[in-house]
């Protein structure tokens, strides 16, 4: 095994691993919590809010790096404040990449949960409501539940496009092997080294085969859970 | 308890203005396909808001547009069995069941689980998923769910259409000990005379929105009696227990009523459901029959309707009403003042 | 058809200035595709309608020449940079830049240095060299912070998120945001070339005019504009 | 119209294994909930399909396990009405009504749109989108789709559970009518004895997955009758009309029947449903009743039930059953061979 | 209006528009046919044809443009065929812009139409069976516009990822002005600039408004037709 990847390479498949797990995880919550108001939310401004999140599709990703560059970097607003106050630090460290995935894997994220929530049967919320259920209790014990589906699609959605994303990695945090060289940005690197595309191929196939694994797992969870609720 | 319910709501084209009050025990909402009934179930649960309006439970304001209150549903604690089930696709009958548990207070929790299940005949279903159930056995998981969360008001919207004889023979007597023993009001809704008139104190009648009767369920009965069932609904006292004919024979005014055992205490106060077409009059002595039943009476009034001839009697005080053919009015020269037996057949009371 | 030129995107501003002289003069448009070299190269060789490629490193186009898809007799090496160390703007920093030059002491415990990717874009390949030659590669190379291209390498120091970068003479020029702080010596690296030349497979009559013109003094200006040296031009 | 019906079906516990013929008319599915009734019907519609067994119709084959035939229930042309309405959400109602008849043949095409939406009281809603109809509403339309898509065999689950009498009574005949003048056969699942008393030519009894009775409508309730309401099934025919009295006279072998004005031609052979609750007997000659419909019978055998006694009457030839009390039983020393006077309310008959 | 952008970024939005539309339009058919697959369909290989799907996702982008160029390139095996037989030339074309377009945004249309699919209440598909409607005709009046939501959601997603596309763009068919110079492409060539941030911005402005167009189109369609089937 050990010779298939050179050490770089190796460095590159876990860190991927870690970005990829950590920006998902991170962005669960929020993509969870933007899904909700998305599919329930009837406030002015909601197709502006709607439009910002669906951004990181539209621009080029190169554009997403930058301007996350100009946000969160050192000297960035946002960076600078993370700084100031908690001493958190985005620019160059895998924490960053971490970021830049997830930003970019966030409309997918965010639609998938959108569908299955939108698709839930309001009626079971009355009814969880009439048995004492308050708004929380709820949303956790039959919305969450009841849009499974969508969560699952929308972790192997964003989980594949952070395995796959490099524009906005690379242009927010740069390339530094075992901080923030992800397997595309290796990838990407070994495609403009004439006599590269050996290695870019042996790299692409294990970013593929690992959200293989993810997509097997996502969807032997589905079935468990859902295995007898479809109506 | 006391409900207060004063609401206007208006979907599409329809519009609901009702008012009533319901004064503990069962309130049956009684009405045609598409007259409101829902709706009306929808607002006392907090699943809709009026236009305009106020509902009070037991003096607490549930809603009140005047002054802005809106209790959310999950602090009412008003239990609701749908007329659809609304089972919990996500989980098993057993969660399903338990789920009201999980969020009532522990104070003020009443009504055994086990005991409820096995009432409900669903003890086989606790693993299984709502979605492999049959239509009554939905009905029935509904029930126990909304029970089970230990509801200060229950609302049933049609609980038992989708069931058979048998099992509805078994819940209702359990629904009547709710009532009597647990004090637990019921505000119910049913196309079932029989269902209402046995449950229920008090009768809604609402029609195209609006309340068209409302009160006691023997006068509100006996006054829409051209269409209805109902011939009375006496009050008598449990006073003997006939062990050998498997009867209970129950005191009233104007004679000794039979109706198949009990198992009441004796002195128990009781109401009785007769339907009208149950009663059949005797002038003079009736003949041997096998009608147990023979109470004096009096005619007070004889009204000729569509298809029949409506009789109200006074029976011992207490109103009551009986069907006859045109012809029969003639032949017994049935009018104002004479002097009739009213014939109830006993075994007909059996379910009231 | 108009002439289509493959050229590297780091090329835009000058080619483009130079485009558009010539279509000024002889109304002739001329359609330029900007990429990565790279990705170019591999484009003409699974049969791009590329009339002319013009590359940002000899790498790619020998590659090209290997493969026998590019007319050799048109070959040039049209342009030339500079490679220089640059500072965010408001930086403070001096640097001589010479053998042992102190830059990993200038960049301190935290600091980047931002480049193009050392194994692939241009500017990262020399300046790799060049801090090899002055023997100082290996103290720097964990400072190394690198873009996917030039242009990400200058929004670092720009952005002030690295202290120093090394990118070309021509984009240090053309950004506000930072200040040259030093020049790589020419044979610290090797030559910053860019070889231009007509694609075999191409059939456009037009096109081998284009390419004199280019190299003619006339387009000259253009390239002298962006910063370029140009050392192939005939005549 | 034949159906043979003999099928196998495991769904998780629970295994159905039945088998049942029926010719025409309607046959009416009888059983408590989660029996298998749903499940059958399923089978016939093509929704689910047998582990094992054969189910054809008028001799085509829908399905057949052993020689791997399964016919998809679009070609199958049977008509459901389901337990729940299913109507389609993005339709209105109007769209929902005529969905069938976009892919029916049009030949065989029957039944007339603006008739049933009228019937069924559903023309206001037309317009309007299923959600927001009410429990009874959603079931009309289902039934108006159904029957619009034109069946040679019309399934219904439960159908008339969510309506009110007089929405009851309205359709009912109506189904009587599909089944007498269109000759559409019916299966139909019911809990309400009435209902499948008053439509059914044929009772299949399922309990726990199996057929335990079968037969002719009348046989099987008295066959079963130990726990049901049916006292008789008798055939009589038309004989006149009483405009004054708004009645109509029926004869029969054992006297002559009076219920309310029915508005058949005379000679129409009718079958009338007598609730054993609704029949009375007397020994000798009864005194001055308002019971008009006095038949003469004869004790065939007398049983003794938990709660009563099942007295089993010879009524011209028909068989009939009554239950009395003990006490009853007693005084009138009723016993086989005994001459008695089966005494029925007519009013009773209104709704068989 | 004409001041605002030069020729070439005119021609860059034009095309640009064109390619993503030609690119959602044609996906559409197989991206609801894979949906079905998906969501239905329980076949051996399944899970390999659900990877397959997501491939574009994971892949960095420039190496499914390589993997594009490689098949459908004048050279490449499909490429050639689809010259010879139909003389349809994709490689250098806007054409195959379009393609790599569709096939960027393909498992995020996919899978948006799956969710809703798999969200469908299948009884009533059956009762449209026994109303008389065969398998297709229960499709198109049943399932499809119940799958509406999803429909929608996944032509914004795709749409979207079609204008923000270039990585796989660039590499497969270039960056030529008026043929393959799609906005992103325009946007990467500015970047590359010195001082085309400016047009970049522009340009991305562009792409936002543009694709905040077709979600404001399409929540209204959605809002239309889902008035009131919501359970
Ligand atoms: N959202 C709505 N828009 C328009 N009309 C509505 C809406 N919701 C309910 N209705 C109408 O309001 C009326 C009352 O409905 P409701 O559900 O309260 O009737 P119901 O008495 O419960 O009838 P059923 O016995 O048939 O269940 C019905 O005619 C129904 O069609
Ligand atoms: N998928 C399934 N898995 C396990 N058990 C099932 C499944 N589907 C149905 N059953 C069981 O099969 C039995 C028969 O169901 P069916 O729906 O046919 O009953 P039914 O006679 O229609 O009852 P009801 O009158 O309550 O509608 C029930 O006990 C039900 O729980
Ligand atoms: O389309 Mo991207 O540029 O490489 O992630
Ligand atoms: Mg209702
Ligand atoms: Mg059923």
């Amino acid at each position: 095994m050990d010779g298939l990847f050179t050490a770089e390479e190796w460095q590159a498949i876990g860190l991927s691993l870690r970005v990829a797990c950590v920006a998902v995880a991170a962005s669960l919550p929020f993509g969870i919590a933007c899904a909700m108001l998305l599919a329930r939310g009837r406030f002015p401004g909601r197709t502006l809010f709607s439009a910002v999140i669906h951004l990181p599709l539209v621009m080029p990703p190169v554009v997403t790096g930058f301007l996350l560059l100009l946000a969160f970097g050192r000297k960035g607003p946002i960076g600078a404040f993370l700084d100031q106050q908690f001493g958190v630090v985005l620019a160059f460290r895998w924490t960053g990449a971490a970021l830049a995935c997830a930003v970019m894997g966030f409309p997918l994220m965010v639609r998938a949960i959108a569908l299955s929530i939108e698709a839930i049967d309001q009626r079971l919320e009355q009814a969880a409501a009439t048995l004492g259920a308050g708004r929380v209790a709820v949303f956790l014990t039959v919305t969450l539940p009841l849009a499974l589906p969508g969560i699952l699609a929308g972790l192997v959605l964003s989980f594949a496009r952070a395995l796959g994303e490099f524009g906005a990695t690379i242009t927010f945090v740069s390339n530094i092997p075992g901080e923030t060289q992800t397997i595309p940005s290796a990838i990407y690197s070994l495609i403009q080294t004439p006599g590269g595309d050996g290695a870019a191929l042996r790299l692409t196939i294990v970013s593929v085969v690992i959200s293989l694994g993810a997509l097997v797992l996502s969807e032997a969870i589905a079935r468990r859970a859902t295995r007898d609720t479809r109506p | 308890m006391t409900l207060t319910f004063e609401a206007e709501k208006r979907l599409g084209d329809f519009v609901l203005e009702a008012r009533f009050t319901s004064e503990g025990g069962v309130t049956a909402l009684f009405g045609p396909s598409g007259s409101g009934k829902t709706t009306i179930v929808n607002l006392v649960a907090g699943l809709s808001q009026p236009d305009r309006g106020r509902i009070t439970l037991d003096g607490e304001v549930l809603v009140d547009r005047a002054v802005g209150v809106m209790l959310p549903p999950s602090r009412r604690r008003i239990g609701y069995v749908f007329q659809d089930a609304r089972l919990f696709p996500h989980l098993s009958v057993q969660s399903n069941l338990s789920y009201g548990r999980w969020f009532g207070p522990r104070a003020g929790r009443w009504g055994d689980f086990g005991a409820i299940v096995e009432l409900l005949g669903i003890g086989a279903l606790l693993k299984r998923r709502p979605l492999d159930l049959s239509g009554g056995e939905k009905q029935r998981v509904a029930i126990g769910r909304a029970l089970l969360a230990s509801p200060r008001l229950l609302l049933m919207d049609e609980p038992l259409a989708a069931l058979d004889r048998a099992r509805r023979a078994e819940i209702l007597p359990f629904l009547e000990r709710l009532r009597d023993e647990m004090k637990l009001p019921i505000l119910y809704v049913s196309h079932a005379v029989d269902e209402v008139a046995r449950l229920a104190d008090q009768v809604v009648i609402i029609e195209a929105g609006r309340v068209a009767a409302a009160g006691p369920v023997g006068t509100v009965f006996a006054d829409v009696a051209a269409d209805s069932e109902t011939g009375a609904i006496l009050t008598a006292i449990v006073h003997a227990e006939d062990e050998i004919d498997g009867v209970t024979l129950l005191d009233h005014p104007a004679g000794v009523l039979q109706i198949p055992k009990l198992g009441r205490r004796l002195g128990t106060r009781v109401r009785v459901h007769i339907r009208a077409r149950d009663i059949a009059l005797a002038v003079g002595e009736p003949g041997r029959l096998s009608i147990r039943n023979r109470l004096a009476a009096r005619v007070v009034a004889v009204s000729e309707q569509m298809s029949d001839v409506a009789v109200s009697l006074d029976v011992g005080g207490e109103p009551m009403l009986a069907r006859v053919t045109r012809g029969a009015q003639r032949d017994l020269g049935l009018a104002p003042g004479l002097a009739v037996t009213a014939l109830i057949k006993a075994v007909a009371l059996d379910e009231r | 058809a108009d002439v289509t030129v493959f050229a590297a995107a780091s090329l835009k501003e000058a080619l483009g200035a130079a485009t558009a002289t010539y279509k000024a003069k002889t109304g002739k448009p001329v359609a330029v595709s900007y990429a990565a070299s790279s990705a170019l190269a591999k484009q003409i060789e699974a049969g791009a309608p590329a009339d002319i490629f013009f590359s940002a490193d000899l790498d790619w186009m020998d590659e090209l020449a290997k493969k026998g898809l590019i007319d050799p007799s048109t070959r040039t090496t049209l342009l030339g940079n500079t490679l220089v160390l640059v500072a965010p703007k408001d930086s403070a920093a001096t640097i001589t830049i010479g053998k042992n030059s102190p830059l990993a002491a200038a960049l301190g415990a935290d600091g980047k240095l931002a480049m193009g990717a050392v194994a692939s874009v241009p500017a990262g390949k020399y300046g790799k060299a060049s801090l090899t030659a002055l023997g100082v590669w290996d103290a720097v190379a964990p400072h190394v912070a690198e873009a996917d291209n030039v242009r990400g390498a200058l929004a670092f120091v720009a952005r002030g998120e690295a202290p120093f970068g090394i990118v070309y003479g021509t984009d240090a020029k053309a950004e506000p945001g930072v200040k040259v702080v030093g020049t790589f010596p020419e044979d610290s690296h090797p030559p910053i070339v860019y070889p231009i030349a007509l694609v075999k497979a191409s059939s456009n009559p037009d096109a081998r005019a284009f390419l004199d013109w280019l190299v003619s003094p006339e387009a000259r200006p253009a390239f002298e504009q962006a910063g370029f040296t140009v050392i192939g031009s005939q005549g």
